[in-house]
């Protein structure tokens, strides 16, 4: 294992480079749909029990059917790949933006309204900012979980740690297949740890300290 | 009568508000929330509104600054209609505090602050003065709490934060709403007391909603009370409401010992106090026993060398020495020119003489105060309200 | 470049006039074999001065072949015999091997695809047993499974084998087989696997018979008895590199390039590069790195 | 409460709880078994070719279908039986301070690729339902074990101890007090879990643990979109249903007065 | 003298708790929690705990029950020593009310209420009875309330519903922790009427833990005033507290109006009253004012056929007349027995003749009382405490 490790030291460093590329820009990307779409949402009941319906069943499509689905418009390569993990990505952000603008105080929004914000400066300065570690939270729940479907989006040719996997499993019985398999999964795992990490660190940075627990 | 040595001496910066007609119809509702309600709030004054649960206080109060639009009827503030204007500009001149502060507990003390005068344009410089002499204002140093999170704050200085952010861009008209509702009762009464001390300094146009009738008296100049649907039910002084209830209603609202609570609303230097026959320590007794009953009295009051009380003999007490004896009486009912009837009761009803020596500057004896003084000044006072 | 691929310098291959900052992709199959083809082109194509999109391991032969006809393929590695009977649908393979080359590099001109000349390597599907039981049951021609009991009959095959008509079930009936009969073989003695994992499973005993291909090196390294085709089923498999004919017109230098490759791939070349990638657990851009500079293809 | 009920705050929410979820609850089985209808409709009058017919026939589908409701059915049950109670066990007295370890793994665990624990099982257990099984009890087992734990910590800790203020015992608090006002939390974080574990079962068909993903891998590799789009519906379909199976678990088993 | 008349007719079915110096020690902490408390509660009493946030009340009152176990020291209910006991068994019979109720949401009032004797293994038609028993003994219409959410219920319903279910299998003890805590002032005051009165009724033993001293003062036989490290600074009667504070740290405690507080636990029947003069409508007038002047009265007490007081004019005034005249003053000040000598100031106050005539039964005249009464019946308790 180690062996093969420091062998393939550049072939890994590079799929795993691809892989962490490909996640954060997804989720980069699929915070900024989430969170504008719950934005559009959150004032409007109808609207808002529209946004859960939708990131709830949403996730009742299987990834891999949706990355089979992606394939007749996008062809193999990275778009299916990335259409997939953004959508799954957008999903738990929706929902914990929608979550967490509605349980801002209502008071406090009063009180923003009550000194003269416009309803816009209120959204930024407000609530916003006072969501916005739910929203972290659910960018969090989104990380880990397109870590793994990245995985599968291998089989559609996208980048990443999963053509570890997929060759691993190609070549199984040969020397090097577990130690593929292996060294794929568990890098996948570690790197979302760091990601996590990261995402507490930028959580603590842009989190306001009167917020803070 | 409301304080007048206060109000004469108070800088008004205040304007009149006026609502004619103001009513708001929610939707879905049967009655109308507020209906046709007319009021005229004088500049300076202090205003509360009190009335049982849902009978639109908050709506009222609400649509002075807009948050709620009415459905019909116009609202003045000075001489401008303000029901065309622009709300969030509106919203900038009339202050607006809720309870517990509503501060924004992602922004520093400072910046809570400073948002008004910032969405207003001043510049950075302006705005940190701004901040500072407010904080100082409302009785928080400035290097301690200026950046600090509204979390570290106890509540009752939460509560003075969200004033101080009402007051930044110098409103003339300052809403509050149930402000003081959600701090306990020892707090509470120390920011009414701030609250008052810097309505003294500056002299706005407050309209105040509470559930707290003892808090009505105490701070407003006048009371408002309304039934369902806003109605005025009685628009008068504290002292008028306390003596006369316009109706049933309203007696049942001010609640048991109306009285008493008058009696937080006249301080001891309003009262005709009366002098007493006084007698320096180490005087000889028989002359003193000789000027008292003179007078007519049947209380020495004993003094030191400064004019500071020491005790409060009988005659007959004091005939039974020869020198005026100088042994200071832990007990001595004593209080000060500034306080209120009803601290002067509680200290008096302790005391066996059923009165107190009142000191007033330096401690010197001012007076003394009777029983009969106190239940004279409830009766003057009902007559000037009837009067 | 979207995968990994080590930079080599030109040696055979040289540079090509006009190939600055032109994109080809490459495109190949999941298979080892066509992974390490499909590295070789990569590396040639990158040697030549293109820049190469890498879009090896596309799962299944019919989305290669797709990619190809509609353009978004330049080049790819693709077998004769598959793109007769399965792409081209002709129900009967010509056995010999020049015929059929250019039987299907004359019917692929009309789908704008230029076969250039084939390898001598062949690459047929095979089933295989693990020797043991090969003795045990005493099989070594494919008619000899009928003779088996029927719960003996079973079988390991990859989905798209499954689903050929080149493929499994043609396949049966070929041999008297019929799938889901009762004499035949059940449903569910059929296992359907990933490509590569059908070599370990039948190693592992978990069906007797595994669908193979005949260059695959874990064949011997797994000690697996191939069962010979004795009723001709299989057609030939040749090798040829298929490039869009536009490309092919564009940059006509890509014919010398392949030129310098393909007289080189032989059975035992592809059997050898095979057993490094499978049963060494060598990486197949490694391997086929490797070979061209054992080759003076690259430097 | 004396104090006023603000009326804009409580009109949503009541609203919502009244009205949509039943209607959601009747729509969701009526919308699976129109798509299945029409599923069936459509099979049965198009035109296949034999690559498409052989995985698509009546028999071979139903095959399918049969097994992938069971990877589906075992690894739930195994999943439930083995995530709650151990989820309960590590909220337990000394179990607690091993709660935010466990938590922490049960986080990052999520981001384990699927794919991967079924080719590392595979190497492990041999091929087939077996390790198919163990992979997808693995998968999603943490998230289960993971959400039984926050529901039983969001209990408001002072009806715990107005439970054993009373007398109660230990077993009769967490049976009668924590499990039931846990029960919104955990269920919805295990149907969660339950509808990715359909999802992910398709998987199982690159180590021969059968199911529908065989149908999306074919489409994919034949470039056949029947297929694909036959699998993908239908994995879809069963995902539905299960979640519709949580719901209204859910509906039933959330405690009135909440 | 804690409201002896009551005590004397209270039935008494509580028991004595006997602490022998408990302490408790929670790890990592440097002092102790509780620090060796010996303390004893007369079986029937309530026993208030104040003390300031942190000093140890809610671990005091815990170990009691056990929710936190002791680290030293003896807990005896009656004549049991309980630290041996089994908790849960030891808990059924102590009753436990925690702040906002801790009601069980997702059972309804009548589940909540019968769950402790459900755990004792009453049959279900004893359970039922209990909880109806129970539920109108808080003032709640089993009818109405029995099958309610407690989310259905106002907070006060939601409180009351919490003792009635501490009370449900009758325990001789009863735990409180700041149970009013989250209530608002009105419906607290009536709260806590309705725990006197249901005390009244059963005397249990209460201990109950506020953060009011008002509280204390209105509820508690005795107060416990704490401080840290629940060391206990004065444990008495609350006259005697409010009268007496023991060190300058309950004094501060007890909080300004410490005499007029008082006023509220006497009543007026307590006192010595005045037997005025009294006349009935239209008796001569000169005979009248003969009357009162040989008794020395400057106010005769003038009463309808049945004794009911009717005016209550001077003799100057009376003496202007021929016959006594039968107008009803509208502004007689009139108080009952069974009020406090609060409630007859407050009435005192506000009438010109410097007192109340006091009612008993059927309203007819009992005496009269003035405002020297009132001082003398807080000098008497001062003197009473003292001695
Ligand atoms: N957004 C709204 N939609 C419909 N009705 C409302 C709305 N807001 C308030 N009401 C109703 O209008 C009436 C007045 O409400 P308002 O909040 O002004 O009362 P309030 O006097 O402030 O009461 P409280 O003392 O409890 O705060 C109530 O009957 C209330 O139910
Ligand atoms: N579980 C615990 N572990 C460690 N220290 C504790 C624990 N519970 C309480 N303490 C400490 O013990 C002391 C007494 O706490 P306790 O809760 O009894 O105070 P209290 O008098 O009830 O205060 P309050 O009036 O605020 O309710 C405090 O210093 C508190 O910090
Ligand atoms: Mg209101
Ligand atoms: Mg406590």
């Amino acid at each position: 294992m180690w062996q093969y490790l420091v062998d393939r030291r550049e072939l890994i460093a590079f799929q795993a480079y691809q892989h962490v590329s490909l996640v954060v820009q997804c989720v980069l990307l699929a915070t900024v749909i989430g969170v504008g779409l719950a934005v559009l949402a959150y004032r409007s009941p109808r609207i808002t029990g529209l946004a859960n319906g939708v990131s709830a069943i949403g996730l009742t499509i299987p990834s891999f059917a949706l990355l089979g689905l992606l394939l007749a418009p996008f062809g193999f390569g990275i778009t299916p790949a990335v259409v997939a993990v953004v959508f799954y990505a957008a999903l738990p952000v929706l929902r914990n933006a929608v979550v967490g603008l509605a349980g801002v105080d209502q008071s406090l929004v009063e009180s923003a309204r009550g000194i003269g914000m416009s309803r816009w400066a209120t959204l930024r300065r407000v609530e916003l900012p006072l969501a916005w570690p739910v929203i972290l939270a659910g960018v969090r729940v989104s990380t880990q979980m397109v870590m793994g479907i990245a995985a599968v989006a291998a089989y559609v040719l996208g980048p990443g740690l999963g053509s570890l996997i997929f060759s691993g499993l190609s070549r199984l019985g040969g020397a090097n297949a577990l130690n593929a398999t292996l060294v794929g999964t568990i890098a996948i795992v570690l790197l979302a740890l760091v990601l996590d990490v990261v995402l507490v660190v930028v959580g603590r940075l842009t989190t306001s300290r009167g917020i803070r627990v | 009568m409301s304080e007048p040595t206060l109000t004469d001496q108070r800088t008004v910066s205040g304007v009149s508000i006026r609502l004619e007609g103001v009513t708001k119809r929610y939707p879905g509702q049967r009655g109308p929330a507020v209906d046709a309600v007319d009021l005229e709030i004088a500049a300076g004054e202090t205003v509360m509104f009190v009335g049982p649960s849902g009978c639109g206080k908050t709506t009222l109060l609400k649509m002075l600054n807009r948050l709620i639009e009415p459905s019909g009827g116009k609202i003045f503030l000075g001489d401008e209609d303000v029901t065309g204007q622009d709300p969030d500009q509106l919203r900038r001149r009339i202050g607006y505090v809720i309870q517990a502060g509503g501060l924004f507990p992602h922004m520093t003390v400072g910046t809570n602050v400073g948002l008004v005068p910032g969405m207003l344009g001043w510049d950075r410089k302006r705005i940190a003065e701004r901040t500072d002499e407010l904080l100082d204002l409302v009785g928080l140093d400035p290097e301690v709490y200026r950046d600090r999170y509204p979390k570290e704050l106890s509540g009752g200085q939460q509560q003075r934060v969200g004033v101080a952010r009402a007051l930044a861009a110098d409103p003339p008209v300052l809403l509050m709403d149930e402000p003081f509702g959600a701090v306990d009762p020892i707090t509470r009464q120390r920011l009414q007391d701030e609250l008052l001390r810097i309505q003294e300094e500056l002299g706005k146009t407050i309209v105040f909603v509470t559930h707290d009738f003892d808090e009505a008296v105490k701070l407003g100049d006048r009371i408002v009370v309304f039934d369902v649907g806003a109605r005025v039910v009685q628009y008068d002084t504290p002292e008028a409401i306390l003596a006369e209830p316009a109706e049933d209603y309203v007696a049942d609202f001010v609640g048991a010992g109306a009285t008493l609570k008058q009696l937080t609303l006249t301080r001891v230097s309003d009262t005709d106090l009366h002098t007493p026959v006084t007698a320096a320590v180490g005087e000889d007794s028989a002359a003193v026993v000789a000027r008292a009953e003179a007078a007519g009295e049947r209380y020495v009051v004993v003094v030191d060398g400064r004019g500071r009380p020491v005790s409060w003999p009988s005659v007959a007490e004091l005939s039974r020495t020869t020198s005026v004896p100088g042994t200071r009486d832990e007990r001595l009912p004593v209080v000060g020119l500034r306080s209120t009837l009803n601290d002067a009761l509680d200290t008096m009803l302790a005391a066996s003489q059923g009165g107190v020596v009142v000191t007033g500057r330096r401690d010197t004896v001012a007076g003394v105060l009777v029983v009969e003084q106190v239940m004279a000044a409830i009766q003057s006072t009902r007559n000037e309200v009837r009067g | 470049a979207n995968q990994y691929t080590p930079d080599a310098g030109p040696a055979a291959i040289q540079p090509v006039a006009g190939s600055e900052g032109v994109e080809l992709v490459v495109g190949s199959k999941n298979f080892t074999e066509q992974l390490i083809l499909g590295k070789i082109a990569v590396i040639a194509l990158q040697t030549a001065g293109f820049d190469v999109l890498d879009r090896t391991n596309i799962p299944g032969s019919v989305p290669v072949r797709t990619g190809a006809v509609n353009g978004e393929i330049d080049m790819n590695w693709e077998y004769t015999g598959t793109a007769w009977l399965t792409y081209l649908g002709e129900a009967e393979g010509i056995p010999d091997r020049t015929a059929q080359y250019e039987a299907v590099r004359a019917a692929d001109l009309a789908n704008d695809l230029t076969w250039l000349p084939p390898a001598e390597m062949n690459n047929t599907y095979a089933f295989a047993i693990r020797s043991e039981a090969a003795a045990d049951l005493g099989v070594s021609r494919l008619s000899d499974i009928a003779a088996l009991p029927v719960e003996e009959r079973t079988f390991c095959v990859e989905a798209e084998f499954a689903s050929r008509n080149d493929g499994f079930v043609p396949m049966l009936e070929a041999y008297d087989l019929p799938l889901g009969s009762p004499d035949g073989v059940p449903r569910d003695a059929v296992s359907t696997l990933d490509t590569g994992a059908v070599y370990t499973a039948t190693d592992q005993g978990a069906c007797n018979f595994g669908e193979v291909f005949t260059t695959d090196g874990r064949i011997e390294s797994l000690d697996l008895t191939v069962l010979e085709d004795d009723r001709q089923f299989f057609p030939a498999y040749n090798v040829a590199p298929v490039i869009s004919t536009p490309t092919l017109e564009a940059h006509p230098e890509l014919a010398d390039v392949f030129a310098e490759i393909t007289p080189l791939i032989t059975d035992d070349v592809m059997i050898e590069l095979n057993r490094r990638v499978d049963v060494d657990g060598e990486e197949p851009v490694d391997v086929a790195l490797d070979w061209m500079r054992g080759e003076g293809l690259v430097s | 409460m004396t104090a006023a009920v603000d009326p804009a705050v409580d009109v949503e929410p009541g609203g919502r709880r009244g009205g949509v979820p039943w209607r959601g609850l009747v729509l969701q089985p009526v919308l699976v078994l129109v798509a299945l209808g029409a599923f069936a409709l459509w099979r049965a009058g198009a035109e296949l070719t034999d690559a498409e017919a052989r995985p698509l026939g009546w028999s071979a589908l139903a095959g399918t279908v049969v097994d992938h409701l069971q990877l589906v059915a075992v690894a739930a049950v195994v999943v439930l039986l083995v995530g709650i109670p151990l989820g309960v066990l590590l909220t337990r007295g000394p179990f607690r301070r091993a709660s935010p370890l466990v938590l922490g793994v049960a986080n990052t665990g999520q981001a384990a690729p699927a794919i991967g624990l079924f080719v590392l099982l595979a190497t492990w257990l041999g091929f087939g339902f077996r390790s198919a099984v163990v992979a997808l009890v693995l998968y999603s087992v943490l998230p289960v074990l993971r959400n039984t734990m926050v529901g039983l910590q969001g209990v408001d800790a002072r009806l715990v101890e107005a439970g054993r203020g009373m007398g109660m015992s230990a077993l009769a608090v967490l049976l009668r007090v924590e499990l039931p006002l846990a029960v919104p939390v955990m269920l919805s974080g295990v149907r969660t879990a339950l509808v990715l574990l359909v999802g992910t079962a398709t998987l199982a068909t690159f180590i021969d643990g059968g199911g529908l993903g065989l149908l999306i891998t074919t489409g994919i590799n034949l470039n056949l979109d029947s297929l694909l789009y036959s699998g993908a519906l239908l994995v879809a379909l069963l995902a539905l249903a299960v979640d519709w199976v949580g719901r209204v678990v859910e509906t039933l088993a959330r405690p009135k007065g909440l």
